[in-house]
């Protein structure tokens, strides 16, 4: 177990060293989310409207941006290959770096979020929800982002390709939680659609291990 | 100890070996030898079980290492083209950590001794890489002395090394054999006499 | 059936599979598609709502059902190749791929031009064009996989997992759509909603059915070979086949 | 048959447009793959030869190569 920890306390101190590649996914989304009200309306009912999808759109594609360096490093400088020689379980190794990325990719996007609901004028209720549905779907995409980055990862041009691949695997997802925070905003009970991504979640948490573990396998033949 | 069993690998379509069978006892040091694109890196590769042959497979102490990969593996040391140290860790970090990893027990003394012993005194608890790249790769080169593994596989081990770093593991390798290991490396130079007796393997070039 | 089909994960034994298998093919394909269509557009009744241009369905429905379950079988194709690693059944799944894209081509552009007339407009965003819009991403996602390795045997390996992780999505990008939609668009009458329809239309619709699947079959074939030519280049069946197909040409 | 004349048939209840595009669109594509799947395989059996005989080259030349020395 400790030989676990070690990995993520490893990833975590690595990705804090490379601050620069933390930060700008997120000036990414922040931009792109400033891009709407200036290029559809700035009117206040309009942005309420297309508030929590724009906000998940935004996210999906800073995420596409920032899953490359999932395994890249690790694998170019040869460390996934040591991994892959010390016996220990490949499955729960990309776990773990999930896991990291979780927390240095999204974590600061839940505390970015305030600031977002309020440009598109979300109401309380709304904003709430959005919370709720990013916690839950966002470990969704790390886990299922990074079987295409393990695919991805020895290509020297995988960067359009991975988000090719994963766009319309994250399209459920999309539909599920906008339509959460859009039932919030008519007062109307959410907890279906938390319930369905909650689903998806442990589904993927089930089985993405293992098929992250079998295209680290396959990038390396 | 190791033996590959009529183990066939094609890449990009083009058959590299086929049938290729290849063993090595304790007290042996195996030199790969063959042009650009034989094949030297897909069969240490796939004798370290990290590339799956299309056909044979590879025993360590008879066993087949895909059903008994943790007893091979503590035993296993490779060394590839990447030295596997991320560099914005220090060099005693990447160790630290790839000797947990590995499951070696450690102590700061005894990676300090190393390290010195490969030539990098001072810097320690620089990150990697701000190194040299013949630093970098005696960065790497430091794991021989720290983990005890019967078989070394040591791909390219030479490359960026100057002189001195060349005769340090000629002789490292030939220390290693005498006390009954086994070491299989490719390297485009010959090995000089300093790494005592060897068997060569040649590797054609195939259409 | 799995010791019945193991011979045939060896290259050669699916060539000559292929080659015997394609006359049937072709000619199922042929007749069930000539029978289906004149059928279905000269002698099956008119629908009381929609009139002729419900024809449409004899090649929508087909295209839409079909292009889902060549996505299933590339699927299980990619599975049989992870499970017992026979490079055929890799090579199999890649040779459905563009075929099953075509699939989905079809049943979005017939989808299309059936829903003009009924709708107005050429795209609405209705629940079965989307999923088929979703589904033929998915398909491009593992052709362009595939052609981004350039080692093939490494490249089939990972549009394999591709194709399996899309067709665990399929059932629930087809659900979430559906959904999606029955909550934007409550007054359009989907027109796909037939509860019974009549016998004299449903056999032209199942002959069709059978000869584009059929068709596919042939395609994949045809493709299959080409794939197995082209990844066996070194194999000395594969140069004397070729001695004898330029021979014969001359 | 459900239509009067030929004439009926073509008009299709004035959904010509709509129903012969679908179908002249659906065949054309089909007949585009399949010939293209055809037009592959003879193309690809011929660059089999194009690389043997390449192969042969390399050969020869390394004989000559080695015959020399």
């Amino acid at each position: 177990m400790s030989l676990y920890t070690g990995i993520f306390k490893r990833d975590l101190h690595i990705a804090f060293k490379q601050k620069a590649e933390l930060v700008q996914p997120l000036m990414f989304l922040l931009m792109v989310v400033t891009l709407f009200p200036l290029g559809v309306s700035p009117a206040p009912e309009t942005l309420q409207r297309i508030g929590p999808g724009v906000i998940w759109i935004a996210a999906i594609l800073s995420s596409l941006l920032a899953m490359e360096r999932l395994f890249r490093d690790d694998f170019n400088d040869g460390a996934l290959e040591q991994y892959m020689l010390s016996g220990m379980a490949l499955p729960a190794i990309s776990a773990v770096k999930v896991a990291v990325h979780w927390l240095v990719s999204f974590v600061p996007l839940l505390v970015l979020s305030p600031l977002l609901a309020m440009f598109l004028n979300l109401t309380y209720d709304m904003y709430i929800a959005l919370m709720l549905t990013l916690l839950l779907g966002s470990p969704l995409l790390s886990l299922v982002g990074a079987i295409a980055v393990g695919l991805t990862v020895g290509l020297q041009k995988g960067g359009v390709l991975l988000a090719l691949l994963l766009i319309p695997v994250f399209i459920p997802l999309l539909i599920f939680a906008t339509s959460a925070v859009d039932s919030a905003a008519l007062q109307l009970p959410y907890q279906s659609q938390l319930a369905i991504i909650a689903a998806m979640l442990l589904l993927a948490a089930a089985l993405a291990p293992f098929a992250i573990a079998y295209s680290l396998r396959v990038s390396q033949n | 100890m190791l033996e590959a069993c009529s183990v066939t690998c094609s890449k990009r379509d083009r058959v590299l070996f086929e049938n290729l069978s290849l063993g090595v006892k304790a007290g042996d040091l195996l030199y790969l030898r063959g042009p650009n694109g034989a094949g030297k890196t897909s069969l240490l590769r796939i004798l370290t079980g990290l590339s799956v042959p299309d056909t044979g497979s590879v025993k360590f102490a008879g066993q087949d290492i895909k059903a008994y990969p943790s007893e091979y593996y503590q035993q296993l040391l490779y060394l590839g083209h990447k030295s596997g140290t991320n560099g914005s860790l220090s060099a005693l970090d990447n160790l630290q950590f790839w000797l947990a990893q590995h499951g070696v027990q450690n102590n700061q003394d005894r990676l300090y001794e190393v390290l010195a012993k490969v030539g990098l005194v001072g810097l320690e608890d620089v990150p990697v890489r701000f190194l040299s790249a013949g630093q970098q790769r005696r960065v790497a080169l430091a794991r021989l002395w720290l983990k005890r593994a019967q078989v070394w596989i040591l791909d390219e081990p030479f490359t960026a090394l100057d002189v001195k770093g060349v005769a340090m593991l000629e002789n490292a390798m030939k220390v290693h054999v005498e006390s009954g290991g086994v070491v299989i490396t490719t390297s485009h130079q010959m090995l000089s006499n300093e790494a005592g007796e060897h068997r060569v393997f040649d590797l054609e070039y195939r259409f | 059936m799995w010791k019945w089909l193991h011979p045939y994960a060896k290259t050669e034994r699916a060539y000559q599979l292929c080659i015997t298998l394609q006359p049937w093919f072709w000619a199922g394909a042929l007749l069930c598609l000539t029978v289906g269509t004149v059928w279905g557009l000269a002698f099956a009744p008119q629908d009381y709502q929609q009139g002729d241009s419900f024809r449409i369905i004899y090649i929508h429905v087909p295209s839409a059902i079909l292009s889902m379950g060549t996505y299933v079988a590339m699927a299980i194709a990619a599975l049989v190749g992870m499970v017992w690693q026979w490079r055929t059944a890799y090579m199999s799944m890649i040779a459905m791929a563009p075929i099953g894209a075509v699939m989905t081509f079809i049943a979005l552009f017939t989808g299309a031009a059936w829903g003009k007339p009924m709708w107005g407009a050429w795209w609405v965003w209705d629940a079965r064009l989307t999923s088929e819009l979703i589904l033929l991403f998915l398909y491009m996602g593992v052709i362009a996989l595939y052609g981004a390795f350039e080692d093939k045997q490494q490249a089939g390996k990972a549009a394999g997992v591709m194709a399996l992780v899309g067709v665990v999505n399929i059932p629930i990008i087809h659900y979430s759509v559906e959904w999606w939609n029955t909550l934007h668009q409550g007054a359009t009458i989907s027109k796909f909603d037939n509860p019974s329809i009549a016998p004299e239309m449903l056999w032209p619709l199942l002959i069709n059915l059978l000869g584009f699947a059929l068709f596919i079959g042939a395609v994949t074939t045809v493709r299959l070979r080409n794939e197995i030519v082209l990844r066996e280049l070194h194999r000395p069946w594969v140069q004397a086949l070729a001695k004898q197909h330029v021979e014969g040409k001359r | 048959m459900q239509f009067e004349s030929f004439s009926d048939f073509i008009n299709m209840g004035g959904y010509a447009f709509y129903v012969w595009l679908s179908f002249g669109v659906t065949f054309l594509v089909m007949g585009i793959i399949a010939i293209q799947s055809y037009l592959k395989q003879s193309s690809l059996l011929k660059a089999v030869i194009v690389e043997q005989e390449r192969k042969a080259r390399i050969k020869k030349a390394r004989k000559e190569n080695t015959h020399a020395q």
